[in-house]
């Protein structure tokens, strides 16, 4: 086993007999070094966090026939150290007012809640992270801690902008973690596990090509667990000046802003994990671990770029209206395409492949079909309501 | 060992870190507060009586509506793990259970509780 | 290896918690949040036997996730009822609602 | 004493005292979030279990729903909230000698008990609970009664709490 093949053994191998030969106890030894490959990871987590910064204003600046950071260094490389030296140098005012314990803790935990997704990422074959088997729903459970940093930054700071973005945002992100918890229930019904792993592995066909409507409520679902644009609501400039945020400054600030991209990128990933086969490409992944993680960190990539894309192409929805379309579209399409698919799947069951995948997407696009059919009709209806039959009104002139 | 050790390593490093960096920020910046700086902000106007503001009441229902939902949906994770090796059956049972789901979304719905009024 | 005791005594600890916190807070939602930790005594409990007994049968973690639902329903309930009352009343002092007394 | 027993009583120690935060604190946000770190340290106690699934349940149902409808019910109803009034009443004594007695009743029922200190058999290699769990409740000897109550269960909490938290206009 080199160390080409086996990166992650190799090393905690060779510093395992390091420690044990320091005379140190070999449970403790090993917990040592998961520690040190856990802030190894989380070290280069924050690094790549801080080219995010560049990536994200590079690419707006071309979505907006701008150039983006160009001053510092070669191709603006160097802007987002500046950003950050900038950041600590800040004042860190806290509000007189404010409830300063909860105050403190919610930027934390915002961080947190996004970093420690990274524990069930499987980066290559033989780099897992650690392969729960409830690894599914662990993303849940991560953004329920970000639910609650955000009402605690919008309470704690005791003004009246942050508390409504605060509230509006939780709102927002409850309402879509359902559909966003029934598409995770069709990589569960095809691969037979909640562990990612798992799923990567059943993955010989690609499940956005059995499920494709499921993929597109994913990341619909995941944009707005983000809270980036359309659903950025809570940080309306003009009616909340920037939301749950408003009263933080300096590295605190940075905590919030710096979560938001990383967690942009991260579910990036999870698209390509559920969706897309993670680090499979071809058989690539099996030549070295090292190319795997290239495949997986490029597909994570393409799909925070498609985040990026949707964010700088649309326009802001008001609340009413993104919590109309998720409670009685998105939510019922979802419940009834995870109902279609669990028939389908045992109705197609020892059906050769060919058949499973074409039935499988037949459905998908029949679902999508009839959901938009019944919207157009309803919505046709709801106009005349409104507006009136149209000849009536020609009439009248 | 328990895997779950890992994850509980995620956590103490997920939050030493940005720990880290706040209180880097808080060494390296200057501390010069004074009660306007420190006052609430309400886009440069004294702020008016106290932030805590009493909300609209459809947050809750949603949040209602909400806490629902994701208790059902964490009933069909073990089932859905299953499925494959199930009959026609297993997937009968689960899809009763969504229909008895969306009976309670479409009752809501037809109130007119999820305008946004 | 943690013996069995220790759980049960977690439970029964965290029950008498929640029990104080039913039989002595006025208010009516600091009231559901003692039913919590009760409830949540009792999940430990579940799941301690589950995995104290056989772990083949499963029905300590099956009625876990039943306590899950019945959690969600009780609170669900509950504190709309609260808030019913404190728009009717004014009041979510749970002495003050007493005009079933008569 | 073990890694696991060291970890087991600094994790009960906090869930505990976070459960008396809970039933004392003045605020209710701040009993709300007193109560996100009891649930939080039970959800370590169920992972020391081995029950992972249960305990990503945990914070999910718990942390993840019924916290915040905690917070959002306190933010409705937020009169009381700044209620600097007694928070508890006035036979809060009495209450604390029934809770005590609970405790010493279920200690001492318990203490007699022959499997009161039993320890766990080691998991085989290769179980996997949620398989098993999803057996167990859509087999029809298994639980699949309480599954499909627990559905009618949660609708018939939807269409009550809903209804009477509408306000009419």
């Amino acid at each position: 086993m080199n160390f080409w093949n086996d990166p992650l053994k190799v090393a905690a191998d060779w510093l395992m007999g390091i420690f044990t030969g320091w005379g140190m106890n070999a449970v403790a030894a090993q917990v040592l070094v998961a520690f040190l490959g856990v802030l190894m990871l989380i070290t280069i987590l924050m690094v790549l966090d801080i080219f995010l910064v560049w990536i994200e204003r590079k690419v707006v600046a071309r979505f907006q026939d701008r150039i983006g950071p160009n001053r510092v260094g070669p191709f603006g490389l160097i802007q987002p150290f500046a950003d950050i030296i900038k950041l600590i140098i800040k004042e860190d005012t806290t509000p007189a007012d404010a409830d300063k314990v909860v105050y403190n803790i919610a930027p934390l935990l915002s961080m947190m809640s996004v970093l420690i997704l990274w524990a069930v990422v499987p980066l290559a074959p033989v780099i897992l992270g650690v392969d729960l088997n409830a690894g599914i729903l662990f993303i849940i459970a991560a953004g329920s801690i970000g639910t609650l940093s955000i009402i605690m930054a919008g309470w704690s700071s005791n003004n009246k902008f942050s508390v409504i973005g605060a509230f509006r945002q939780v709102a927002v992100m409850v309402s879509f973690e359902i559909p966003m918890l029934a598409t995770l229930l069709i990589p569960t019904i095809f691969s037979g596990s909640m562990g990612m792993n798992a799923i990567i592995q059943g993955q010989s066909i690609w499940y956005v090509l059995l499920s494709p409507l499921a993929a597109l409520i994913f990341l619909i679902a995941a944009i707005a667990e983000l809270g980036r644009a359309p659903f950025d609501l809570a940080e309306g400039e003009s009616e909340l000046v920037s939301g749950y945020n408003i009263e933080y400054s300096g590295m605190k600030f940075g905590m919030f802003y710096a979560g938001e991209l990383l967690h942009a990128f991260t579910f990036g990933g999870f698209w390509s994990i559920l969706f897309f086969g993670g680090y499979r490409f071809f058989g690539l992944e099996l030549v070295s671990p090292f190319l795997a993680i290239a495949v997986i960190l490029f597909k994570a990539m393409v799909g925070y770029w498609v985040i990026m894309w949707v964010k700088y192409t649309m326009m802001r929805i008001r609340i009413d209206q993104m919590l109309a379309f998720n409670w009685k579209f998105l939510t019922p399409v979802a419940f009834v395409l995870v109902m279609v698919t669990a028939l389908m799947n045992a109705l197609l069951r020892g059906a050769p492949g060919w058949l499973f995948v074409s039935g499988m997407i037949l459905s998908n696009i029949i679902v999508a079909w009839a959901a938009l059919e019944i919207v157009r009709s309803v919505s046709k209806k709801e106009r005349e309501r409104i507006e009136g039959p149209k000849r009536v009104v020609e009439a009248h002139h | 060992m328990n895997e779950w050790l890992y994850v509980g390593l995620f956590f103490i490093v997920g939050l030493i870190i940005p720990a880290g960096a706040i209180t880097a920020g808080w060494l390296f910046g200057p501390k010069k507060p004074n009660p306007v700086k420190q006052s609430t902000y309400e886009c440069g106007i004294e702020p008016v009586g106290e932030g805590w503001v009493q909300f609209k009441a459809q947050y809750y229902i949603f949040a209602l509506v909400f806490l629902v939902f994701d208790v059902e949906t964490v009933f069909l994770f073990p089932w859905a793990v299953r499925l494959g090796g199930l009959g026609l059956f297993a997937v009968l049972e689960g899809i009763v259970f969504i229909l008895i789901l969306i009976a309670g979304l479409v009752y809501t719905w037809r109130k007119g509780m999820l305008e946004w009024a | 290896m943690i013996p069995l005791s220790w759980y049960l005594i977690l439970a029964a600890a965290l029950f008498s918690i929640g029990l104080y916190g039913v039989l002595a807070r006025r208010n009516a939602v600091a009231i559901l949040l003692g039913v919590e930790l009760m409830l949540n005594a009792v999940n430990i409990n579940l799941v301690a036997f589950w995995r104290y007994g056989d772990i083949t049968q499963m029905a300590g973690q099956v009625f876990a996730i039943v306590v899950f639902a019945v959690a969600a329903a009780e609170v669900a309930v509950g504190l709309a009822l609260v808030i019913s009352v404190y728009r009717r009343r004014n009041t979510v002092v749970a002495e003050e609602l007493d005009l079933l007394k008569w | 004493m073990t890694g696991e027993q060291l970890l087991f009583l600094i994790v009960g120690a906090v869930t505990l005292l976070s459960g008396l935060m809970v039933v004392t604190s003045r605020n209710l946000i701040h009993a709300a979030l007193w109560l996100v770190a009891t649930l939080f340290g039970v959800a370590i106690v169920y992972t020391l279990l081995n029950a992972g699934f249960i305990a990503v349940v945990q914070v999910v149902v718990y942390i993840g729903a019924i916290a915040i409808l905690f917070i959002f019910a306190v933010m409705l109803t937020r009169k009381e909230m700044r209620d600097q009034g007694a928070q508890a009443n006035s036979n809060w004594w009495a209450g604390a000698l029934v809770a005590a007695g609970t405790f010493a009743g279920l200690f001492f029922l318990l203490q007699g008990w022959s499997g009161f200190s039993k320890t766990a058999a080691a998991i085989p290699s290769g179980y996997d609970a949620i398989g098993q769990l999803g057996d167990a409740l859509t087999s029809p000897a298994g639980y699949v009664l309480p599954f499909e109550v627990a559905s009618v269960l949660l609708l018939a909490a939807l269409v009550g709490a809903v209804y009477l938290a509408f306000n009419k206009k």
